[in-house]
């Protein structure tokens, strides 16, 4: 059985940063859109940890960086959710294509 | 003397208007800085003359530099030569017009005042500038006072044209700039500095490629065919005093900034667009004449006439012999006098009868003998008849302009010669039409004649006038130091 | 790490004081609005003021944080910025329920801003970023009940997030082709390969959406349309000039060796950004939106400063942006007075404006002249510094094609100048009072606007400290 | 003994006068403004007679020949080194005999007009324009340098301009004094393209030297022969269009439509500049440079010699069937002057040749006096009958005693009766044409005969015919023939008419400046008297009374006389050009295309942004997702251009 190598987790990486992509683009829901975010985060993440284990792996930067994202992702998801439940509250809807009214 | 003077004073008159309290304090504290400034730049005439008597060479004196913005090399570096001097006097007759001829304004008089104030500011500061940045500075100062001049207190269509006239005088200086930029980059040590820049040689293709943006640029300014399109839309929406600056001196700032920057510097490239800027000129002059000839309110008929005269100027810089750009300079003074003067008579006419269009009047001249006369000396002077200044300016063109011996110049020089018939036609039928004639209204018969300051403002004008156009070799004589430098300039060019 | 190096990081101390502060009153709960809002703007002041004093140069944190005099420089004028936007808002915030929130989450985002600013390490600069942006988030959504300001902080938090994963994604391929983040140690490895450069477009397009470049800026109109005032001067100004600052130390230390390449990104984004922003601005109605593409505008502009590459470049970007704090918060600060005293925001609102309240359409004409260029306002000096520095590149197309752009742009501008001076209307505006608070933030505008082309000693100093970035 | 201090107030008292009377003479000399303008010019007119004196009896004389003198030049504007406008006074015997007619015609008019515009509104204005024009033409005359003529040439135009648009309120008085000063415009233009050529052929403007250069082998007129355009060479060209301008102010056909119209001005005035002085002008300056034209470029000659004739022949035919009294003699005027023009057309420089020259000053001596003398008259006879046209008069001679008398001597001078002075002068030009150009002295004498007939159709219609009927309240016709000061100066002409003829002139003025003693060649004299003498005798039979032989006339010629009674077309000719060509195909077009093109060029691409700022605008769509697809769109396309297609 062939050893999974730095190109297998970055073309996995690539592959989940496209869906994710996908996902914020064609998904209409609010909470989704968030998700797809999530998603091509990760990607990023599988990325850093990919490159400090193969390349780097005297050091742990890309490690630690994964961390602080993964925080920071929380945080964002936090106050993301709490205007997108603003939101609600105004349009009674959370479905992207509702929130337009401002244009040209 | 010290010539930041010209531009402080203005600017100190603008911001005591600001603080006055009433109407009649704005007019007079205007009307004592102009006529303050006018004595400025008499003292200024003086003191020019005495130095080269005295036997001072340099070519600019009263120069004063110093360092503006040190990274760029960007000075503030003034001084003058007879060719700033007597577009400094200019300036100083035109606004002392103005604003007696404003005396009677009742809309928002400060804020009027307050701008013509600044407007004047930036004339004399872009006379006086050495430094291209400075003097682009001075340039640019003016496009929102005209706008608002001619927004607010102007008649007629009077948004469109204002917006047209910012937008293609913006578009004027958008272009200087760029020519600024290369003549700025391409000059071994990057500076501003017009004499230091006249000293340098800017590569041939440099100046070829640059040569057309500070030319078309600044000609804009000066109703280069066909970027002439805001000055009848502009000139006619202005009120009077506007109309006068703009037609007197604003347009004069693009044909000093032709001569003095974009010639001086660039020589060979105006050798290589010479023939270029000819066919503009002339057609600017004949096509200007004819347009003129069709219109029917005074103020397009003026303004049209504009871009006829001031064709001479741009085809006297582009002769480029010296005799033709002495010419240009002093037809640059003359048409400045005698388009106030003119727009003058057209404002005083247009505040009685309320209107401008010619086949509504007839025989003014028996109502007010004194706007008559006015009104006649003003087309006369325009039509080129001697003793008034127009027929020295445009002789000495016509003389320069022979003397390039070319035989495709000299039928452009033809050419211009022939609008002088043209000229003739439209004054005359003008002239005939409102001033002579039957009397066209019957509500006309009741207007009164000029008051006192609408007399003092035409016959200082038609004082200037008279003086140049009867004894010009002064003004010839105060011209030329500054125009053989430039000619320098244009012989070392080697062509 | 000795005392002194603390010092370096006196913007961000200063401030996180100052949150602190807000946050025990904000529980303390005792003191009304008016006792905070002068508290916040005395500590704001403070925060100025002592912004000047003793800086510290050097580096703390492994080269993580950085301090050099141009930055404290920069953080100066942030600070003033955050200082004019809070006085001029003054009318807005008086009654607003949540007010020390307000000022902990502009100074979280400012804090964020610094720490952005100084970093000398992508993970800092992340770290930076994301605490500016999603404070801000949440200040668009400040007014809670108007729609369109929770659907600009959708808008904002949502096109930020997914402009942050595809940044992220960056400094991940960087990553793994220097195996740093370090700022020092990948100016020595980068070479310009194509995953490098591939790298630095995806980083390019994390700056280009903060800075609102084309056509990364289409978030920019809704947000700052539905956000309160406040917020979008915050983001125009502040923001946007705090990711300039490290835009240029990003390309012209760490990326220095794509040289060309980001040249010509920059070129090609900067003709497209004024254009777009011209043509955008021409015809809109409502004075934030406008304000919004008139800002996109002169992003294009800024771009082409930075695309010198010089100290020039440098000196005339912070110098630009100076002029452009005091240019523009003028604006939004007759638009926040009017706003908040009569609701209108429209350009046709602004009729006869001259006729009943002189100032405002004073201040407002003489920060729209300078936005626009035009002289004796500092806004000409700015925007043909700028031009200049580009131009010793010599690209002329460029520099052509920018100096058209400031046709159409004085036209707009025009507009507004001539809705508040020449036109006309049957319902003028009503006599409008503001506070003394407001005077002074105007004050300071108008200071700034008319002053600063004429003191000649600014430019050369800020060209001064650009020696070091 | 000639001081140029002295000789400069002969042209600067009328300008001095002219200063005062236009700047205070409205408001504060409106009655002493007659005789302030008399007394400065009775002043100027005594020391020009003492000053004429002075040079041709006391200094004017070296080796037998006049010289020409040069007093008090100074630079009015220089343009290259030798290319300079100068001022100065020039003495030479045509500007003495000049500025004595000039100066007596004017004071003669000057006198007249106390009595004839007494009581106008704008007394004093007529008084300054007079003064400014008698000023103009004393300093044309007096050039030193060709431009110096150019500019007051011009002024000479202007106060023409002014004099006849004195009656401003009549549409026609405006009309013509535009016409009067654009069709002279438009003949300056070629005197000042031929003032062009000129200078920067000879690299001077000054008369002395241009002459000198251009009558000699110098490298100037080498230059200017050797270089051609069209066909013609730089010299020619310049001549024939320096003869424009003089055509175009002596009314010389084709350039000749102003001058009937020009009659509108006060009758005076008409007198004066319309007759005896503006329009010689071009006889003037073809004198002036008379040295070129003689002997570097007899080509242009010819042409002035023809031009001269024609125009003389034509204005005698449209004169015959005019009825208006003034434009019968605005006609004679054109026709006098056509024959002075081919006169210096036919002549040769120097010596014997010279004689056409002579005859030709000699003839603008006399034809000064018996013009004005004829216009004073007219004038004289309107200001009676309160008319200009032939059928309200008739019979006049019992009211108006002094003016018949007088009148009767002019037209005796001008058909050329012996011994009136216009005898004299005539025969000497038919001689000289006789003896250069055959066909022309054909022409000249058939015109002498027209002269003598429709001069006395003029003088049988006012003074004989039928009887006089005033067509006014009986109010008019007591204030009786006219007051002394319009009587004086006809009677002080009448003399000079008759005896102006006796006067040694060729011992005075000629070609070289040495003197021509007149020879008098009885043969010549013969057939223009006999012809004359005809004239009269026809003019008698059709006019000394009321019949209809005049009526059965014109039918017998019927299209040549409604060719000649409508002036040939010639002005329907000139509206088509002016209206029909300039002003619909050049004027309307250059405003169409100025509002259309240009100014649509500028609005086109204000609209071209303004719409394109519409067409974009639903990017700005307000879906957040497409925002982020262009996002991403954005960087696949930086990528793609950058990464994939820029290496």
């Amino acid at each position: 059985m062939a050893e999974i190598t730095l190109t297998h987790l970055l073309f996995l990486s690539t592959a989940l940063f496209f869906i994710g992509a996908f996902g914020f683009l064609t998904r209409r829901n609010m909470i989704t859109m968030l998700m797809s975010v999530e998603l091509m985060l990760n990607s990023v993440n599988i990325n850093f940890i990919a490159f400090n284990k193969y390349l780097f792996a005297d050091r742990l930067d890309g490690v630690f960086f994964t961390l602080f994202l993964i925080a920071i992702a929380a945080a964002e998801a936090a106050v993301a959710i709490a205007i997108i439940i603003n939101i609600y509250r105004n349009y009674q809807s959370i479905d992207i294509d509702d929130a337009d009214s401002m244009k040209f | 003397m010290n010539l930041s003077q010209l531009v402080i004073l203005p600017l100190f008159a603008a911001v005591l208007i600001l603080i006055c309290r009433n109407a009649n304090q704005v007019k007079r504290v205007a009307l004592a800085a102009a006529v303050g400034q006018l004595i400025l730049t008499i003292c200024l005439l003086f003191a020019y003359c005495n130095e080269r008597h005295a036997g001072n060479t340099d070519q600019m004196l009263f120069q004063y530099n110093t360092m503006w913005f040190a990274p760029l090399n960007i000075h503030y570096h003034v001084g003058v030569d007879g060719i700033s001097v007597a577009m400094i006097l200019l300036t100083a007759s035109v606004v002392l017009a103005g604003i007696l001829i404003s005396w009677k304004i009742e809309k928002l008089s400060k804020e009027f005042f307050f701008l013509l104030m600044l407007l004047s500011s930036g004339a004399y500061g872009f006379f006086i500038s050495l430094d291209l940045f400075a003097m682009f500075f001075f340039l640019e100062i003016a496009v929102i006072p005209k706008y608002l001049l001619i927004g607010i207190w102007g008649s007629g269509k009077k948004e469109y044209s204002a917006t047209k006239l910012a937008l293609m005088l913006m578009g004027g200086s958008a272009l200087v700039f760029v020519g600024l930029l290369g003549v700025y980059f391409y000059n071994g040590t990057p500076t501003f500095d017009l004499l230091e820049l006249s000293k340098t040689h800017i590569p041939v293709g440099v100046q070829s490629f640059f040569f057309p943006f500070l030319f078309l640029g600044f000609g804009i300014f000066g109703a280069l065919f066909p970027f002439h399109t805001w000055v009848p839309d502009g000139h006619s929406s202005a009120p009077t005093a506007a109309s006068m600056f703009l037609a007197g001196i604003s347009m004069k700032l693009g044909g000093y900034g032709c001569l003095r920057v974009a010639t001086y510097l660039m020589p060979e490239g105006a050798h290589e667009y010479q023939g270029i800027i000819i066919l503009l000129a002339s057609i600017a002059i004949l096509y200007g004449s004819f347009a003129t000839m069709m219109q029917t309110d005074l103020k397009y008929i003026n303004a049209y006439s504009s871009v006829s005269h001031c064709g001479f100027v741009l085809l006297g810089i582009g002769m480029l012999t010296q005799t033709a750009i002495i010419g240009a300079v002093m037809q640059m003074v003359s048409h400045g006098l005698m388009t106030a003067l003119f727009f003058a008579a057209i404002g005083m006419l247009y505040e009685r009868t309320h209107t401008r269009a010619v086949e509504q009047m007839g025989g003014i001249l028996k109502l007010t003998p004194f706007i008559g006369t006015v009104f006649f000396i003003a087309g006369l002077c325009s039509l080129g008849l001697p003793g008034f200044s127009g027929f020295a300016a445009e002789m000495t063109v016509f003389m320069g302009s022979w003397q390039n011996a070319d035989m495709w110049y000299r039928l452009a020089t033809i050419a211009a010669c022939a609008s002088i018939v043209v000229t003739a036609v439209y004054i005359l039928r003008a002239l005939g039409k409102v001033m002579m004639g039957p009397i066209q209204d019957e509500l006309h018969i009741g207007i009164t004649d000029a008051g006192w300051n609408e007399k003092l403002a035409a016959v200082l004008l038609i004082a200037g006038i008279v003086i140049i156009g009867v004894a010009p070799l002064f003004l010839q004589h105060l011209l030329t130091p500054g125009v053989e430098a430039i000619m320098q300039n244009v012989m070392r060019s080697g062509i | 790490m000795d005392l002194s190096l603390l010092l370096a990081m006196k913007f961000e101390l200063m401030i996180t004081l100052i949150i602190f502060i807000l946050l025990f009153m904000k529980i303390d709960g005792r003191a009304n609005n008016q006792t905070v809002i002068r508290i916040s703007y005395l500590l704001l002041f403070l925060n100025l003021g002592f912004g000047f004093a003793g800086n510290v140069s050097g580096e703390i944190f492994n080269g993580m944080f950085r301090s050099t005099p141009l930055l404290a420089f920069q953080k100066n004028i942030l600070n003033l910025a955050t200082l004019i936007i809070a006085l001029s808002s003054y009318e807005w915030l008086r009654n607003h329920k949540h007010l020390p929130e307000f000022f902990i989450l502009l100074l979280s985002s400012l804090l964020g801003m610094f720490f952005m600013m100084s970093s000398g390490n992508l993970l800092m600069f992340y770290l930076g970023l994301e605490l500016s942006t999603i404070p801000l988030a949440a200040l668009c959504n400040f007014d809670l009940h108007k729609k369109i300001s929770s659907e600009a902080a959708m808008k904002m938090i949502l096109s930020s997030a997914f402009s942050s994963a595809i940044l992220l994604f960056g400094i991940s391929l960087i990553y793994g082709a220097t195996g740093s983040f370090d700022f020092k140690v990948i100016t020595s490895v980068l070479t310009g390969t194509t995953l490098q450069k591939l790298a630095f477009i995806l980083i390019f397009s994390g700056f280009a959406f903060k800075l609102s470049v084309v056509p990364f800026h289409l978030w920019t109109a809704d947000v700052y349309e539905g956000s309160p005032i406040a917020v979008t001067a915050f983001l125009s100004v502040v923001s946007k000039a705090s990711m300039s600052f490290i835009f240029i130390t990003v390309l012209y230390t760490t990326f220095i060796s794509m040289a060309t390449t980001w040249y010509y990104v920059l070129a090609t984004t900067a003709v497209i950004t004024m254009i777009v922003g011209n043509l955008f601005a021409l015809r809109q109605t409502n004075l934030k939106r406008f304000l919004a593409f008139s800002s996109i505008a002169q992003v294009g502009y800024l771009l082409i400063g930075i695309s010198g590459a010089s100290q020039i470049g440098i000196a005339s970007v912070v110098y630009f942006i100076l002029i452009y704090v005091f240019s523009n918060l003028a604006a939004f600060g007759v638009i926040s007075v009017i706003s908040s005293l009569t609701g209108k925001e429209t350009i046709s609102d602004y009729k006869g404006l001259y006729a009943s309240n002189p100032a405002l359409a004073l201040i407002m004409a003489l920060s729209l002249f300078s936005l626009a260029g035009i002289p004796p306002t500092a806004g000409f000096f700015g925007k043909l510094f700028l031009l200049t520095a580009g131009a010793s590149i010599l690209n002329w197309p460029l520099i052509i094609i920018a100096s058209l752009n400031l046709i159409v742009s004085l036209y707009y501008y025009l507009n507004i100048v001539r809705a508040m001076f020449i036109d006309e209307t049957d319902e003028p505006m009503v006599k409008l009072n503001f506070s003394t608070n407001e005077a002074v933030a105007f004050f300071m505008c108008v200071a700034g606007v008319l002053s600063i082309g004429f003191l000649k000693g600014v430019f050369e100093f800020i060209f001064g400290l650009s020696s070091v970035l | 003994m000639i001081s140029g201090s002295t000789i400069a107030l002969i042209p600067l008292l009328p300008l001095a006068s002219f200063l005062l009377l236009g700047l205070f003479g409205r408001k504060y000399l409106s009655s002493a403004a007659g005789w302030i303008g008399t007394l400065s010019l009775l002043a100027s007119s005594l020391i020009s007679l003492a000053t004429a004196y002075n040079y041709f009896f006391v200094s004017g004389k070296v080796n037998g020949a006049y010289q020409q003198i040069t007093l008090l030049k100074h630079t009015w504007l220089a343009f290259t080194p030798g290319v300079s406008i100068d001022m100065g006074l020039l003495l030479d015997p045509v500007s003495m005999m000049m500025i004595v007619i000039v100066t007596f015609v004017s004071l003669m008019v000057h006198i007249y007009s106390l009595g004839y515009m007494k009581g106008e509104e704008r007394f004093a204005t007529y008084y300054a324009f007079l003064s400014l024009f008698t000023f103009s033409m004393l300093g044309l005359v007096l050039s030193i340098n060709i431009f110096q003529i150019y500019i007051f040439w011009e002024l000479v135009g202007v106060s023409s301009f002014l004099l006849i648009g004195y009656y401003f309120d009549r549409p026609s008085a405006v009309a013509a004094s535009k016409k009067a000063f654009i069709v002279t415009r438009f003949a300056d233009l070629g005197f000042l393209i031929g003032i062009l050529i000129l200078a920067f052929g000879a690299h001077t403007l000054d008369f002395k030297i241009l002459i000198e250069r251009l009558t000699t082998s110098s490298p100037e007129l080498r230059g200017m022969i050797g270089s051609s355009f069209l066909g013609l060479s730089a010299l020619t060209w310049g001549l024939l269009l320096v003869f424009a301008g003089g055509a175009g102010k002596s009314a010389m056909f084709p350039l000749h439509i102003w001058l009937p119209d020009a009659m509108e001005g006060p009758t005076p005035v008409s007198a004066l500049i319309h007759a005896a002085t503006m329009v010689v002008a071009g006889v003037y300056l073809v004198a002036r440079l008379f040295p070129i034209f003689a002997i570097s470029c007899p080509g242009a000659l010819h042409v002035v010699a023809y031009v001269g004739v024609f125009s003389s022949l034509f204005a005698a035919v449209i004169a015959c069937t005019q009825t208006d009294i003034k434009r019968v003699l605005a006609y004679s005027t054109m026709s006098q002057i056509g024959y002075m023009m081919f006169a210096l057309g036919v002549s040769g420089y120097g010596g014997e040749h010279g004689l056409g020259f002579s005859a030709s000053m000699f003839h603008l001596f006399t034809h000064a006096m018996f013009k004005a003398l004829l216009f004073l008259g007219a004038g004289a006879v309107i200001h009676y009958t309160h008319s200009n046209e032939m059928q309200d008069m008739g019979g006049l001679r019992k009211y108006m005693p002094v003016t018949h008398l007088t009148f009767l001597v002019a037209c005796l001078a001008i058909a050329g009766v012996p011994p009136f002075s216009g005898f004299f002068s005539k025969e000497e030009i038919l001689s000289a044409a006789y003896q250069n150009n055959f066909p022309i002295y054909v022409i000249a004498l058939f015109t002498a005969g027209l002269t003598a007939f429709y001069m006395f159709r003029l003088y049988f219609n006012i003074f004989w015919n039928k009887e006089f009927h005033s067509h006014h309240d009986s109010s008019d016709g007591h204030h009786g023939e006219a007051p002394w000061t319009m009587k004086l100066p006809l009677l002080i002409l009448g003399v000079l008419a008759f005896g102006a003829g006796f006067v040694p002139f060729g011992n005075f003025v000629s070609s070289d400046g040495a003197a021509l003693p007149a020879e008098f060649h009885l043969a010549l004299a013969i057939p223009p008297v006999l012809l004359g003498l005809f004239g009269i005798a026809l003019a008698y039979t059709m006019y000394k009374t009321e019949n209809d032989l005049p009526n059965k006339t014109a039918a017998l010629f019927h299209r040549l006389y409604q060719g000649a009674y409508h002036k040939f077309y010639i002005d329907e000719v000139y509206l088509f050009i002016t209206q029909k060509i300039i002003f619909n195909l050049i004027g309307r077009p250059s405003a169409w295309v100025d509002k259309n093109i240009v100014d649509g060029a500028v609005n086109l691409s204000a609209n071209l942004t303004e719409d394109t700022s519409g067409l974009i605008r639903g990017w700005q769509s307000g879906k957040m997702q497409q925002y982020a697809l262009w996002f991403f769109a954005g960087v696949m396309g930086i990528v793609a251009v950058f990464i994939c297609m820029w290496h």
